[in-house]
C-alpha cells in the first residue's frame, strides 16, 4: 500500500472516531441536561426509553431523521441548506489540536494551536449568518444579528484571557500548555483565576447558553436563527451546539485544569471527566440564573470584561517579568 | 500527480470561482459568503507555503473580524437585498456572467482592463526563470514575533496607530447623533 | 517535491485581476470593498510565495502580509463605517451616486 | 569731552518721536518747545565738545556692532572731531532758532504739529549724517533728510504745485542718491568696509586706482543732487514752495550743506583721485556763475535767495575742488548762519505781507519793519563778502585758494562775487527802500512778533562776528582748526586777492544801489529791451527745466508709452493667453474629475497596464 494511502486511511479512522465521539457525546449531553434540569426543578425528566431514560435521545434522533425536511418557500435554498453544515464544521475542526495524552494529539500539535482555536471558533459566525439570511425570516435574521453581536463582543475578552495562559506557559501550542502545567506541578487556574472566570463567562455567552441564551429567547424571537429549521437539519445545529459546549469545556480544562493530567486513569478519560465537570457547571448556571437583556449582555462584555481582561493581561505580564 | 498538486488545484479552483462569485453574484449576501470561502482558501494556500501563523491570522482576522464587519454592513445597509429577488436565484451562469460584465458606466472596459492586466502579469511570470526549489523553511510564531518587534518595530507601531485611528474613526462615523446614541450605536 | 513558484504567482495574478474587475465595475460600495479585499489577498499570496521561494530563511514577505492584513482590517472597518453612514443618510450605497463630496 | 556726545543726533530723534505720538496733546507752545529744547541741548553738547577739542582733547568716537555679513563687519557709531564740531554747532544753532521762529511763522497752521515733528526729524537726520562714522549710517541720515525734505517742501500739499515741487525735489535728489548707493557698494566691495577710517586707509594704498576715482565721482554725483549743483539743481528753486523756515533749514543750514559735507567727509578719497577734484572744482565754478546770473533777474525774493544758495554751494564745491578744504568747510559754516538769517528775514517780510513774495510789489519796508530790515542787510553784507562780516573771511579764503590753483576759476569766482553783491543789493533796495510800489500791500505791513525777530537778531550775531571771532573761539586760526589730514594747507594771504574780493563786493553793491536806487525804472526797461534775447534766456533760467521736460519727462513718457503698448498687447497677451489656456485645459480635463471613484481607479489600472507594457518593451 502506498504511503499516502496509509496516511489517508489513518485520517479516515481518526475522523470516524471523532464523529462517533461527537455523536455519543451529543446524546449523552442532551440526556444529562434533561436529567439535571429535571433534578434542579424537582422533576423526574425522561425515564421511559432505556434505564433512566438513557435511550431517549436515540428515539428523538430517529424521530428527527424521519421527519419531513421542510424548506421555507422564500428561503435562499443553498445558503439555507448549507448553514447547519458550516456551523457544524468548526465544532469538528476544534478537535484537530486537542491533546488527549502525553505526545498524543488528535490531529497535529500546531505551534499556533491557541490561535487556531480562536480562528476556527470565530468562523461559527459565518454559519450563523448563513442560517439567518438563508431563512429569509425576520426572526432568523434578528437572532443571527444578536448572535453575531454577542460573538464579536465576547471574542475579544476571550482571546485576551487565553493569551494570559499563553503568557504563563510561554507557548501557543495546546499540548505545550498542558505539558507546562504538568511540568510545573500546578494548574494555571490558580495564577490565572481571573482569566479562567472571564473565559468561562465568555464561552457561555458565545455558546448562547443561559443566562445569555437570548438568541433563542422564545417569546421574542421564537428560536432565533434556528426558527426555520426542522428535522435533521435542526438536529445537526443542535449537535453543533452541544459539541461546541463540550469542546469549550475541554479547552478550558486543558488551558486551566491540566487537560489529560491525572493519576491512574488514561489521559483522554481525565480530559473527558474534567470537561464534563465544567459542562455540568454550565448547565447548573443555565438553569439557575434568569436571562439577561441584549443590552445588558453587550454592556457586560464591552464595559466590564474587556477592561478587566486587559488589566489582567497587564498584571500577569508584570508578574512574569 | 502528487497530493500537493491536487490540493493546490482544489484551492485555486475554490479561490477563483469564489472570487468570480464575489464580483458577479447577483446577491450581495452570496458575495459575502463566497468571500469567506475565498479567504479560508487563501489560508489554505498559505499553509501550502509553510506560513502556518499567517494562515491562522488570515482566518482569525479575515474570516472572523473582517467578515463580521462586512456582514454587519450588509445587514444594516442592504435590507432590501437580503433574501433577494427570487429570479436571481434561478439565474443561469451565462445570464449571470452577461450581467456582471455590464458595468453601469463603462461597459466592458473594466473587464477588459482587468483581463489585460492578468494577461500581462502572466506573460511576465512566464518569463521568470524558475527559482531553485527551496529547502524546508521552519518559521515559528516566535520568529514572527521577534521580527515584528525588532526589524519591523516601526511599521508595527505605525500599524497599531493606524488600527487605533480606524477604531476611533469607525466609532465616530457610526455613532448616531442625538439622545438615542446610547442604545442605537451597538447593533 | 514542492510546487513551482509560478503556480502561486499565476493564481495571485488571476485573483488580482478578478478583484480589479470587481472594484472597477460594481456599483455597490460594499461589493467594491470586498473586491479590494480580494486584490489585497492576491497580493498576500504573491508576497508569501516569493518569501517562501526566494528568501526562505527570512520573514520579510510574511511580515508584509501581516501588515497588509492589518491595514485591510482597518480599511474594512473605516470603509464599512462610511458605507453605513451613507446608507443611513441616503438609503442607498451606489458608489456612482457618491460623487458630490458632501453628505 | 562729554561722554554723551551720541545724544546730539539721538535727542532730536526722540523729540520727533515724542511729537509724533504726543504732539497734539502737548499743544501749540509746548510741542515746538520740546523740539527746540532737544536741539538746544544738542547745541550745548556740541559747544562743550568743541571747547574740549579746543583744549586738546582727543576726538570722540563711540561704536556698536550692527551686523556681520560675511567678511563685511558693519559697525555703527558717532564721531565728533573738529570738522564735526564746526558743522554741528552751526546746524544745531540755526535749527534751534529756526524752530523758535517757526512757532510764530506757522501759527495757526492746520498741520502745525506735523511740521515740528518733521523739522526735528530733519535735524536729527542732518546730525546723523554729520556725525556718522561709516557710510551706511551716513546714508541713513541722508535718506532721512530726503524724506523729511519731501514732507516739508510739500507741507502745503493742498496746492498741487507744492506737491509737485516736493515730488520734483525728491525725485531729483533720488537720482543723486543712486550715486551714493553705487559708491557704497563699490567701496564695500573694494575696501571691504564701510567705516570711513577703513575706507581712507584702503584708499591711501590705492591712490589713482580706477575704483577710487569711480567711487569719488559716484559720491560727488550724490553731492550734486543734494547740494543742487549743475545739472541736478532744478529742484532747489521749486523747493521754495515749502514754508520759509523750512527753506531756511533745508536750503541754508542742513540739507544742501550735506552735499558739500559729503565731499569734505570723503576728502581723502577725492584727493587720492586728482580727476575727481578737478570735476568738483569745475562743476562748482560753473554752478556758481550760472546761479548768480539767474539770480539777478528773479522777482520772487525767496527765489533770489535760492539761486544765491546754489551759487554759494558752487563756491564751496570749487573751494574743495581747488584744494581749499578749510575754506570750503568754513564757508559751509558761515553761509549756514547768514543764509538762515536771510531766509528768516525774507520769511518775516513775506509773513508781514501776507505771503506776498514778489519784490516788485514791495518797497519802502524799512520804516515798517526796521529789525527785519537791519538784520537782513547784515545778512546781505555777509553774503556779499564785505569785511568784517562772516562771509568775507570764508569767501576770501576760497578766492585765495582758487587763485593759487587756477586763475580761470579765480576770475569766475570774482565775477560771481560781483554778481552776488549786485543781486543782493537789488533785493534789499527793491524790498526795503524806495517808495512802496503796492499801496495795499504796504499798508498792511508790520514788524513781526518777537518770537520771530529774536531769532533774526540771534542769527545776525554770528553772521556779523563769526569770521572775526572764529579764531578766538576755536583757539587757533580756522585753516588750522580745519586742517585736513593734520597738515594745514595754508595759503599765504595775498593783498591782491583781498583787494579783488573787497573791490568786487563793493563795486557790486554800488552798482546795484545805483541801478535800482537811482536810475529810473524806464531806463532799466530800455536796457532790458535792448538785450531782449539774453534777458529771455536768463529769465527762463537757461531753459533747464524745459530741457529736462523735453528730454527726460517726455522721453520717459514716450518710453513708457512704448512699454505700455508692449505690456498691453505682448505681456498681457501672454498672461491672458496663459490664463485662457489654463481655463481651457481645466474645462476640458474637468470631465476627468467627475467624482466617480471607479473612473479614477480605471485610469489607475490603465496606467499600470500601460506601465507594464512600456516596461516590458524597454526592459526587454
Amino acid at each position: 500500500m502506498p504511503g499516502w494511502l496509509i496516511d489517508f486511511l489513518w485520517v479516515v479512522v481518526k475522523v470516524t472516531l471523532v464523529i462517533a465521539f461527537v455523536g455519543v457525546n451529543f446524546i449523552f449531553m442532551v440526556w444529562l441536561e434533561r436529567k439535571l434540569s429535571a433534578k434542579m426543578q424537582a422533576r423526574i425528566g425522561p425515564n421511559r426509553v432505556g434505564p433512566h431514560g438513557s435511550l431517549q435521545l436515540i428515539a428523538d434522533a430517529l424521530k428527527l431523521f424521519s421527519k419531513e425536511d421542510i424548506k421555507p418557500a422564500m428561503a435562499d435554498p443553498k445558503v439555507w441548506a448549507l448553514a447547519p453544515v458550516v456551523m457544524f464544521a468548526p465544532a469538528l475542526l476544534v478537535f484537530y489540536v486537542l491533546p488527549v495524552g502525553p505526545n498524543a494529539v488528535i490531529g497535529t500539535d500546531l505551534n499556533v494551536g491557541l490561535l487556531y482555536l480562536a480562528a476556527v471558533s470565530s468562523f461559527t459566525l459565518v454559519g450563523i449568518f448563513m442560517a439567518g439570511w438563508g431563512s429569509n425570516s425576520k426572526y432568523s435574521l434578528l437572532g443571527a444579528m444578536r448572535a453575531g453581536a454577542a460573538l464579536m463582543a465576547y471574542e475579544i475578552p476571550l482571546v485576551l484571557s487565553i493569551l494570559t495562559v499563553a503568557m504563563l506557559a510561554g507557548t501557543l501550542s495546546v499540548q505545550g500548555i498542558v505539558q507546562a502545567q504538568v511540568d510545573r506541578g500546578y494548574y494555571f487556574v490558580f495564577p490565572g483565576i481571573v482569566a479562567f472566570i472571564i473565559y468561562f463567562i465568555c464561552v457561555m455567552a458565545e455558546l448562547g447558553r443561559g443566562p445569555f441564551d437570548l438568541v433563542e429567547a422564545e417569546h421574542e424571537l421564537v428560536m432565533g436563527y434556528q426558527t426555520e429549521y426542522s428535522g435533521m437539519r435542526w438536529g445537526i445545529m443542535l449537535m453543533a451546539e452541544y459539541t461546541n459546549q463540550f469542546t469549550a469545556a475541554a479547552i478550558a480544562a486543558m488551558l486551566f485544569l491540566g487537560g489529560w493530567d491525572g493519576p491512574f486513569l488514561p489521559g483522554w478519560l481525565w480530559l473527558v471527566i474534567k470537561a464534563y465537570a465544567l459542562v455540568m457547571v454550565m448547565m447548573w448556571v443555565r438553569w439557575t440564573l434568569p436571562r439577561v437583556r441584549i443590552d445588558q449582555l453587550l454592556d457586560l462584555s464591552w464595559k466590564f470584561l474587556l477592561p478587566v481582561s486587559l488589566l489582567n493581561l497587564v498584571v500577569v505580564a508584570i508578574f512574569l517579568v | 500527480m502528487s497530493l500537493q498538486v491536487v490540493a493546490f488545484a482544489v484551492l485555486a479552483a475554490l479561490i477563483l470561482y469564489g472570487s468570480y462569485k464575489v464580483v458577479a453574484s447577483p446577491l450581495i449576501t452570496h458575495s459575502a459568503l463566497f468571500l469567506a470561502l475565498v479567504l479560508v482558501s487563501v489560508a489554505g494556500v498559505f499553509l501550502m507555503l509553510d506560513a502556518v501563523f499567517l494562515a491562522v491570522v488570515q482566518v482569525l482576522v479575515y474570516a472572523g473580524a473582517v467578515m463580521a464587519v462586512i456582514i454587519f454592513a450588509i445587514m444594516l445597509s442592504e435590507q432590501r437585498e437580503i433574501g433577494g429577488d427570487p429570479s436571481a436565484q434561478r439565474m443561469g451562469f451565462g445570464e449571470e456572467l452577461r450581467r456582471a460584465l455590464r458595468s453601469r458606466h463603462w461597459g466592458l472596459l473594466p473587464a477588459a482592463a482587468a483581463a489585460l492586466l492578468a494577461v500581462l502579469a502572466i506573460a511576465g511570470i512566464g518569463r521568470l526563470g524558475a527559482p531553485a526549489a527551496p529547502g524546508a523553511a521552519s518559521t515559528s510564531v516566535a520568529d514572527v514575533g521577534r521580527a515584528l518587534l525588532t526589524d519591523y518595530l516601526v511599521p508595527f507601531e505605525i500599524a497599531s496607530a493606524v488600527l487605533l485611528a480606524a477604531v476611533i474613526g469607525a466609532i465616530v462615523l457610526t455613532a448616531r447623533e442625538g439622545s438615542d446614541a446610547r442604545d442605537g450605536g451597538r447593533s | 517535491m514542492p510546487l513551482p513558484l509560478p503556480y502561486f504567482l499565476v493564481l495571485g495574478a488571476l485573483m488580482f485581476a478578478v478583484g480589479a474587475w470587481g472594484a472597477l465595475s460594481r456599483s455597490n460600495a460594499v461589493r467594491v470593498l470586498m473586491s479590494i479585499e480580494l486584490m489585497l489577498n492576491a497580493v498576500n499570496i504573491n508576497l508569501v510565495a516569493f518569501n517562501r521561494y526566494l528568501t526562505p530563511s527570512e520573514l520579510t514577505g510574511q511580515i508584509f502580509s501581516i501588515f497588509v492584513i492589518t491595514i485591510a482590517a482597518a480599511e474594512a472597518a473605516l470603509g464599512l463605517a462610511i458605507v453605513l453612514m451613507i446608507a443611513r443618510r441616503r438609503g442607498a450605497i451606489d458608489i456612482n451616486k457618491i460623487n458630490t463630496l458632501r453628505g | 569731552m562729554p561722554g554723551s556726545m551720541w545724544l546730539i543726533p539721538v535727542l532730536p530723534f526722540a523729540a520727533s518721536a515724542v511729537l509724533l505720538f504726543f504732539g497734539r496733546r502737548l499743544g501749540a507752545v509746548l510741542g515746538p518747545l520740546v523740539g527746540a529744547a532737544a536741539t538746544g541741548t544738542s547745541f550745548v553738547l556740541s559747544l562743550l565738545g568743541l571747547l574740549a577739542l579746543r583744549g586738546g582733547a582727543p576726538a570722540y568716537h563711540a561704536q556698536i556692532r550692527w551686523a556681520e555679513v560675511g567678511d563685511l563687519s558693519i559697525r555703527m557709531g558717532f564721531m565728533f572731531d573738529k570738522l564735526e564740531a564746526a558743522v554741528v554747532t552751526m546746524v544745531t544753532f540755526a535749527s534751534f532758532f529756526i524752530q523758535l521762529y517757526a512757532m510764530g511763522y506757522m501759527r495757526g497752521d492746520a498741520k502745525y504739529n506735523r511740521f515740528f515733528t518733521i523739522v526735528s526729524l530733519f535735524t536729527a537726520g542732518m546730525l546723523t549724517t554729520v556725525m556718522a562714522d561709516n557710510l551706511l549710517l551716513f546714508t541713513l541720515g541722508w535718506e532721512i533728510m530726503g524724506f523729511a525734505s519731501f514732507s516739508l517742501i510739500g507741507h502745503w500739499f493742498e496746492k498741487i504745485e507744492n506737491a509737485w515741487a516736493a515730488f520734483k525735489a525728491f525725485v531729483t535728489t533720488r537720482i543723486g542718491d543712486l550715486g551714493l548707493m553705487a559708491a557704497m557698494f563699490l567701496l564695500a566691495a573694494q575696501a571691504g568696509t564701510l567705516q570711513f577710517d577703513g575706507i581712507f586707509e584702503a584708499v591711501e594704498g590705492a591712490a589713482g586706482a580706477w575704483w577710487v576715482t569711480l567711487a569719488a565721482l559716484f559720491l560727488f554725483w550724490a553731492a550734486v543732487g543734494k547740494s543742487a549743483q549743475l545739472p541736478l539743481h532744478v529742484w532747489l528753486p521749486d523747493a521754495m514752495a515749502g514754508p520759509t523756515p523750512v527753506s531756511a533749514l533745508i536750503h541754508a543750514a542742513t540739507m544742501v550743506a550735506a552735499g558739500v559735507f559729503l565731499v569734505a567727509r570723503n576728502y581723502a578719497l577725492f584727493e587720492a583721485s586728482g580727476t575727481a577734484l578737478d570735476v568738483v572744482a569745475w562743476v562748482g565754478g560753473v554752478t556758481l556763475l550760472f546761479a548768480a546770473v539767474v539770480a539777478v533777474l528773479q522777482e520772487d525774493i525767496k527765489k533770489v535767495l535760492a539761486y544765491s544758495t546754489m551759487s554759494q554751494l558752487g563756491y564751496m564745491m570749487m573751494a574743495l575742488g581747488v584744494g581749499g578744504y578749510a575754506a570750503g568747510v568754513f564757508h559751509v559754516v558761515t553761509h549756514g548762519y547768514f543764509k538762515a538769517l536771510l531766509f528768516l528775514g525774507a520769511g518775516s517780510v513775506i509773513h508781514a505781507l501776507h505771503h506776498e513774495q514778489n519784490m516788485h510789489r514791495m518797497g519802502g519796508l524799512f520804516r515798517r519793519m526796521p529789525v527785519t530790515a537791519v538784520t537782513f542787510i547784515i545778512g546781505m553784507l555777509a553774503l556779499a563778502g564785505i569785511p568784517p562780516f562772516a562771509g568775507y573771511y570764508s569767501k576770501d579764503e576760497i578766492l585765495l585758494a582758487a587763485y593759487e590753483a587756477n586763475s580761470a576759476l579765480f576770475w569766475i569766482g570774482s565775477v560771481g562775487a560781483l554778481l552776488t553783491a549786485f543781486y543782493m543789493t537789488r533785493a534789499v533796495v527793491l524790498t526795503f527802500f524806495g517808495r512802496p510800489r503796492d499801496k495795499h500791500v504796504f499798508e498792511h505791513a508790520h514788524e513781526s512778533p518777537a518770537v520771530m525777530t529774536v531769532p533774526l537778531l540771534a542769527l545776525a550775531v554770528p553772521s556779523l562776528l563769526y569770521g572775526l571771532l572764529a579764531p578766538q573761539l576755536l583757539g587757533q586760526p580756522v585753516h588750522q582748526w580745519l586742517a585736513f589730514g593734520g597738515h594745514a594747507a595754508h595759503h599765504e594771504p595775498s593783498s591782491f586777492v583781498m583787494a579783488v574780493a573787497t573791490g568786487v563786493a563793493v563795486a557790486g553793491i554800488l552798482l546795484g544801489a545805483v541801478v535800482f536806487g537811482v536810475v529810473p525804472a524806464a531806463s532799466r526797461k530800455a536796457v532790458i529791451s535792448a538785450l531782449r534775447p539774453l534777458y529771455t534766456v536768463i529769465k527762463n533760467k537757461f531753459y533747464f527745466d524745459e530741457l529736462y521736460q523735453a528730454v527726460f519727462v517726455r522721453g520717459t513718457r514716450a518710453l513708457a508709452g512704448v512699454a505700455g503698448v508692449v505690456d498691453r498687447y505682448v505681456i498681457d497677451g501672454l498672461v491672458n493667453g496663459a490664463a485662457a489656456l489654463t481655463v481651457f485645459i481645466g474645462s476640458q480635463t474637468r470631465r476627468l474629475t467627475n467624482g466617480f471613484a471607479q473612473a479614477y481607479m480605471l485610469v489607475l489600472v490603465g496606467g499600470v497596464v500601460l506601465g507594464i507594457i512600456v516596461f516590458q518593451a524597454i526592459g526587454g
